[in-house]
């Protein structure tokens, strides 16, 4: 575990808070990666705001920390720009599915190729624990203090029908696990999504509820339809990779295997190409 | 006819061609060496209702349409009906006479004859510019030359049309409107092509739009020129996402730009804040048109100024800039990619309909166009890579992934590296580096073109953005002895190139009902005017009444 | 302790119950019938950090924490190192012995007394009180009332603790700190709190919002006492939600208010343009903190003011005001409430975080707040209801469904019915209905209160919004010889009552590091300020400070 | 058919448009609801921006002509604001599925009371025919001259796993059958949709498409599953009811019986309250 990927900020999650254990698994990851030729310079990071987000600040990789839902659009942007980059993107499930919905249906309609991790604690943590879009009915935030009125969004169901080519669940508790399914989202080339169970001490502490009902998947359901029945299962809670298809992505179907900043003209080139248009070459 | 000036008309319904039949009298002048206005008028609708093109001409450049045209063609009724009034002396006004029984002027069944072709609805626009043909004295061949390059598909049924609308012209009206040649062809552009052309002449890499009249036509041209020009080009979900993409695609390191109206420019409000923070190059046009809200979509106004120079929440160097021409429009666009590399700030491109969709003629400098370059890191630095180092003008070198160094933009508050700071110290340095760097660019602009001055008559006339084409233009037809002073730049206010006329009291010329242009005037530079000439009908300015109007202002 | 003025600061970590015991002091002072000012200070994080609670009290009204306490309360390390220094002559600090060895003060093992019960970490925060009971000299039965009071739960656990540090503390420094009685028992509100009643004392029947420092205790506020009050609280998906929702549901008919902060409010810019077009009435809260972007969230900052006054795209009347205090935050949210449904537009009531969270001590007149009522049809007018009908002051009456009327609200330019019009006099009409309307709401806020003056000493000081308070401390504290200006609207800008002061040369105070009040005051009334005295770290000023400053710039 | 409900301005979609059968099955709609006790008096609508939002123009009904995506967050908050009014909101596959696609997902999501009728062309078709969120891969607009490369979104689908409880679709050339699924959609309590297959003849004439392809409903599927199995099919374009199940309104879980607007209190009465707060009373 390289512990050069850590900066100097202070660390300011509560104690015992399932964000931690994102943080080590994303360090493992960034090292397997190292180990199979994807050096930590290559990789990029942005993040949305919340309490999940802090791991920006935190983690020693180049990157953008964005705002509140649009941290992948901010990952799409740079992944358009060069796609020689693995642009991985921290969203709380506020960012990801309040805030910024839309854009993580898009990113997964268009196959952009980014990585999302969701920390999911079912809350608004940093806000002081307002229901989010995965919380559930009756959850009590000081936005409703007689309880959520709304049911939650199952966030892999979504991610399955906007057109996600990887989707998976990951959870605190299983670290090992976690880390492998950051290194194969972030290898995937195409939309790789992770939703990751992420008790919030302090808001909403699902550890007991997980550890009794978090189960790892034994293989990749073969189809949508199976990968969406794994999905919806409430009696357990399966981890692991609900999905895996090859398309093409986003950049290469706009333009191939081209690079806007790599292939960044130079200036007689392109006032050539000016006046070409204009009829006055 | 005044002077060598002279304006066609032609009108008919959305979908019966009158946009390129417009578009190809603009050619057809141009290709004379004449200089040429050309003027769309159309509502929001697909097809139906009325449209209308207005080109005018002469040997000279000119900067605007003319109300009142020496030809007209009427396709419909509508037209017809709605134009009838409008012609010059001695005009001719050219009636469908199968849509209009009793039209004062030539009637041609043009109807009819297109009916003798397959798919006439789509033919009868082509009567526009053979009967501009026949009245400008174009010979038979000339005039099949003209319809051969306008309309390369379907020539076999064209041609004959053209020629038998062509031969009627003639026969009624002779060559009525025989036109000068002019000194050299040039480029037609509209302000939109201008843009699209002045961001690429400066190494725009990605172009990101969502569409929205009247900037769509940048995102159209280059998504049609995209392989062409080495520019990528997506249309994503919202202007949300596009303002955020572009964001990510400027601290990856592509020149990117951005174009909306003022709708989706109010929903870029906060990632222009998030680059104002972060300090990432983004280049926004805001096409305006006529507000509030959904407003008027395919008219023009100049309402948004204010709106337009406050942009993004917080403190932070803001950047706007109006062109007043559509040549302007190209050095601009590349001068202001440039300066959001050079400073590291979003800078808004603001402009109006009737720039982005009139279309002109132009003497572009293209080797003189600005070429967009980052400051970047020169490696000597100590102590590794620090985004926002504290520099002496603000400026902080700048360095893409991959790279070893540790590179952090960020929408909090920070510390030199990028990370989170809620420390009070911390915060001054970087307001104050901000700040150091908002000083930066003023000392930058000083020393640069930041506001145009034409003539040096006696009567001083403010104006700014695409009323600057209408001011010129009245000023020239009317024969008005007057300095048309034109603030390029609305965000730092160039107040330094203005103190010489603190104190006068010059006419203000502005598309807003509000006078926020005069207003802006009198309250940085201190320059109280003596009228405000507004209009804000969503129409552009006749020359001739404007003229009229300053007129009536210095009396 | 200056005068009667006395300063208590407790601080811990997140977590601890810091929050909880300032206001526990606060609400002790109060109950003496003391003033008070309570400011609370912490990171945006939820466990540990550094958070602290200064809570200012006298006789009079004060209208600011002090920066240098008569007793510390330090919870932890961090608060003992931060504050050491902060110590008022003859104050005293009272450490926790357990976590800091070598402090300078009276050292208790407050810790070590916590763990003799269950959950210590949650318990310390009550030494706070405790301790301060004892130094300001309340008998063991006062003191045992207070925390019942104030710590309704675990008693049996609370009471035994507190007594031991009061015992510890009254043991070491007596009762030091007698506190003289007060005029009258006051209620102590938040600004948040001021805004969420003042706005229900108008009439408010649904507040939206979507979490965001520092406007969400606007939201929690009215959600905890929704039904107490009858309104309905609803936390849509985003601001762009909310904002819509807004103008829906007061096109429907219902008073409506949404709160946001910098980032928010950028995202409703469409929205809030879209009841300019419409002339919906919705009432906005933006509550700012330092940017731009996400900048430092749970601090203070008046970075928003031109952002603020620029809001949305178009041409429309817009409404701005700030308030100064607390009390003033309750009254204006009621008056501003009570404008938008007399004159259809969207209004913006600008705050600060350090007005929003910050709690004092308040004399409201409850019966003198306005009413929102809507300028309804008559009934007489011939013809059937017009939506946009173009009445004299601009103002149409309204009706709401269910109606056998027809009745269009829309975003788009349009004639009297509220349908679409691309028509050039149909958009002259209306612009110029718009318009007169922005005229007669000026001519209504020329009648009104727009501008408060404090005092009628010779400097004149200009300040806004939270500024205000810092402001008449520092003026009473420092004994300076001031008139306060406070222009409480900010758009429309009340140049009328400013007339006096063009040419003067006055003292401006403010938050923002671009100094934008003051060019605001240079660009609208000519008033050119001497000096800025400007604080731009995040944190509000300290009267004394800022009386030395003010006192620098006078020389 | 009720013509007073047509107003005076002049209609300009093109000849042969979809929309023209949309704007008549609702006036069809309105008047049975009229028999059936719902007055037109009853009925508010809201409209995003784009052709299909001409309607709000040409139909003599209250309501708010909102902005492009927001239609459906206008129609919420009037609900929100006055329960009694049946609000009926007319949105584009643009506004629907790209600008408002979230607000669309949260009102399935909370059950919101409204009727939201998207006039899907699978196009932009105000704005001149760029490609929309609904148009196939491939298809070919001012913005993706080369070709859409993005998969479009299945909108039944996308609402019927955002939590839609009545959910349709319905096609222009099958005007009875697109009166009553109007007619249903209203009465219905809670989030109605029905997607409108409606061919714009200019950029994206579907009329033979779908004349070949759509086929109605026998009966509403029994289940989630077999609704989304409809929704998914290909080969055949089905219409009529997919979905349609009981839950509480969210103004109904936010307020009960209560009324907003209704219950506007008088003044003595809400200054009492607050003073009860402010322990002034
Ligand atoms: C536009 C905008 N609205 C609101 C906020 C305030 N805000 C900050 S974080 C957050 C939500 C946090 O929830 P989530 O994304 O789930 O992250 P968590 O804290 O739970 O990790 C909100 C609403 C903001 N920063 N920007
Ligand atoms: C914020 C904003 N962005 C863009 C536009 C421009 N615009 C008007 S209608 C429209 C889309 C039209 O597509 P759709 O919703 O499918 O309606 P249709 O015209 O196909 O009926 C767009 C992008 C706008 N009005 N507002
Ligand atoms: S509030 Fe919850 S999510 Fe945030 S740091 Fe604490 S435990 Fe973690
Ligand atoms: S463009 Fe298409 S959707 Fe619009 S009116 Fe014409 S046919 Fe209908
Ligand atoms: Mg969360
Ligand atoms: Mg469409």
């Amino acid at each position: 575990m390289p512990e050069d990927l850590v900066t100097y900020a202070e660390n300011t999650w509560c104690p015992g808070c399932g964000n931690f254990a994102i943080m080590n698994a994303v360090k493992r990851a960034v090292g397997k990666l190292g180990e199979r030729g994807v050096g930590r310079e290559r990789i990029a990071i942005t993040a949305g705001i919340g309490c999940h987000a802090k791991i920006f600040d935190y983690l020693n990789l180049s990157g953008l920390y964005s705002l509140h839902g649009r941290a992948m659009s901010c990952a799409q942007g740079m992944k358009l720009a060069n796609p020689d980059l693995r642009i991985v993107s921290f969203c709380g499930d506020g960012d990801a599915f309040g805030e910024g919905l839309a854009h993580m249906m898009f990113a997964a309609k268009r196959n952009a190729d980014i990585t999302v991790i969701v920390h999911d604690n079912g809350v608004y943590a940093l806000t002081t624990g307002q229901r989010a879009p995965t919380s559930a009915r009756g959850f009590k935030g000081p936005s409703t203090p007689r309880g959520n009125t709304e049911d939650p969004f199952n966030p892999l169901v979504l991610m399955l029908e906007a057109g996600a080519t990887f989707v998976a669940r990951g959870y605190v508790g299983k670290l090992a696990e976690l880390t492998e399914l950051i290194v194969a989202a972030i290898e995937h080339e195409g939309f790789s999504f992770i939703d990751v169970l992420q008790p919030s001490v302090t808001f909403n502490d699902t550890f007991e509820e997980y550890n009794a009902s978090v189960e790892l998947l034994t293989e990749t359901p073969a189809t949508l339809d199976e990968a969406l029945a794994a999905a919806r299962r409430t009696d357990r809670k399966p981890a692991g990779i609900f999905y895996r298809i090859e398309k093409p992505s986003n950049e290469r179907a706009l333009y191939g295997d081209g690079n806007p900043v790599a292939d960044h003209p130079a200036r007689d080139e392109r006032l050539a190409k000016v006046k070409a248009i204009l009829g006055t070459a | 006819m005044s002077g060598d000036t002279f304006t066609f008309l032609v009108g008919g319904k959305a979908g019966e061609g009158v946009k390129k039949a417009g578009g190809s009298a603009a050619n057809l002048f141009a290709s004379m060496g004449r200089g040429v206005f050309q003027y769309d008028d159309y509502p929001s609708l697909i097809r139906g209702g009325h449209n209308f093109v207005s080109v005018s001409t002469a040997t000279r450049q000119i900067t605007s349409q003319y109300a009142r045209p020496d030809l007209i063609v009427a396709l419909d009724a509508r037209s017809c009906e709605t134009h009838k009034g409008e012609l010059a002396d001695g005009g001719v006004a050219i009636l469908n006479s199968d849509a209009v029984s009793n039209g004062d002027g030539v009637g041609i069944p043009i109807t009819t004859e297109a009916k003798k072709y397959p798919n006439p609805g789509l033919r009868v626009g082509v009567a526009g510019p053979a009967a501009l043909a026949a009245a400008v004295g174009l010979s038979r061949d000339e005039m099949e030359d003209l319809i051969s390059r306008e309309y390369k598909r379907d020539l076999e049924n064209n041609i004959p049309f053209a020629a038998s609308i062509y031969g009627a012209v003639r026969e009624a009206i002779g060559d009525r409107f025989r036109l000068e040649r002019g000194d050299r062809e040039r480029p037609i552009l509209t302000g939109n092509e201008a843009i699209a052309l002045g961001a690429a002449a400066a190494g725009l890499d990605i172009y990101l739009a969502y569409p929205m009249s009247p900037a769509s036509t940048i995102l159209h041209f280059l998504a049609k020129h995209d392989r062409e020009l080495g520019v990528t080009v997506m249309h994503p979900e919202s202007e949300i996402a596009v303002a955020n993409m572009a964001v990510g695609a400027a601290v990856a390191g592509a020149r990117t730009m951005v174009g909306t109206s003022g709708g989706g420019f109010a929903l870029m409000e906060e990632a222009l804040s998030l680059a104002g923070m972060a300090e990432a190059p983004v280049l926004c046009v805001l096409a305006s048109r006529p507000g509030p809200a959904t407003g008027v979509p395919t008219y023009t106004e100049q309402g948004d100024l204010g709106f337009a120079r406050h942009y993004g929440h917080g403190e932070f160097p803001r950047l706007v800039a109006s062109p007043g021409t559509v040549g302007e429009a190209f050095t601009l666009a590349a001068e202001l990619l440039s300066l959001v590399w050079r400073f590291q700030t979003p800078a808004v491109l603001l402009t109006e309909r009737h720039l982005s969709e009139s279309a002109m003629t132009v003497d572009l400098d293209v080797d003189a166009a600005a070429w967009a370059e980052p400051v970047v890191q020169d490696g000597g630095d100590a102590g590794g890579y620090l985004r926002y180092r504290d520099t002496a003008d603000g400026v902080s070198p700048m360095l893409f992934p991959p790279s070893e160094e540790l590179i952090k933009w960020t929408s909090y508050e920070h510390d030199e590296t990028g990370i989170t700071t809620e420390d009070g110290a911390a915060i001054v340095r970087m307001h104050d580096k901000r700040s150091r760097k908002r000083e930066a660019l003023l000392e930058h602009l000083k020393g640069a073109r930041t506001v145009n001055r034409f003539g040096s008559g006696r009567t001083i006339i403010f104006t700014y953005g695409s009323t600057t084409m209408s001011v010129l233009e009245a000023v020239a037809a009317g024969g008005i002895d007057a300095t048309v002073v034109q603030p390029v730049y609305l965000e730092p206010f160039p107040t330094w190139e203005l103190a010489e006329y603190a104190g006068t009291r010059p006419i203000v010329v502005e598309q807003s009902a509000a006078g926020q242009f005069a207003t802006l005037l009198a309250e940085k530079a201190r320059v109280d005017a003596s009228a405000v000439v507004k209009r804000y009908d969503g129409r552009p300015f006749d020359p001739l009444e404007l003229a009229g109007a300053i007129r009536r202002a210095i009396r």
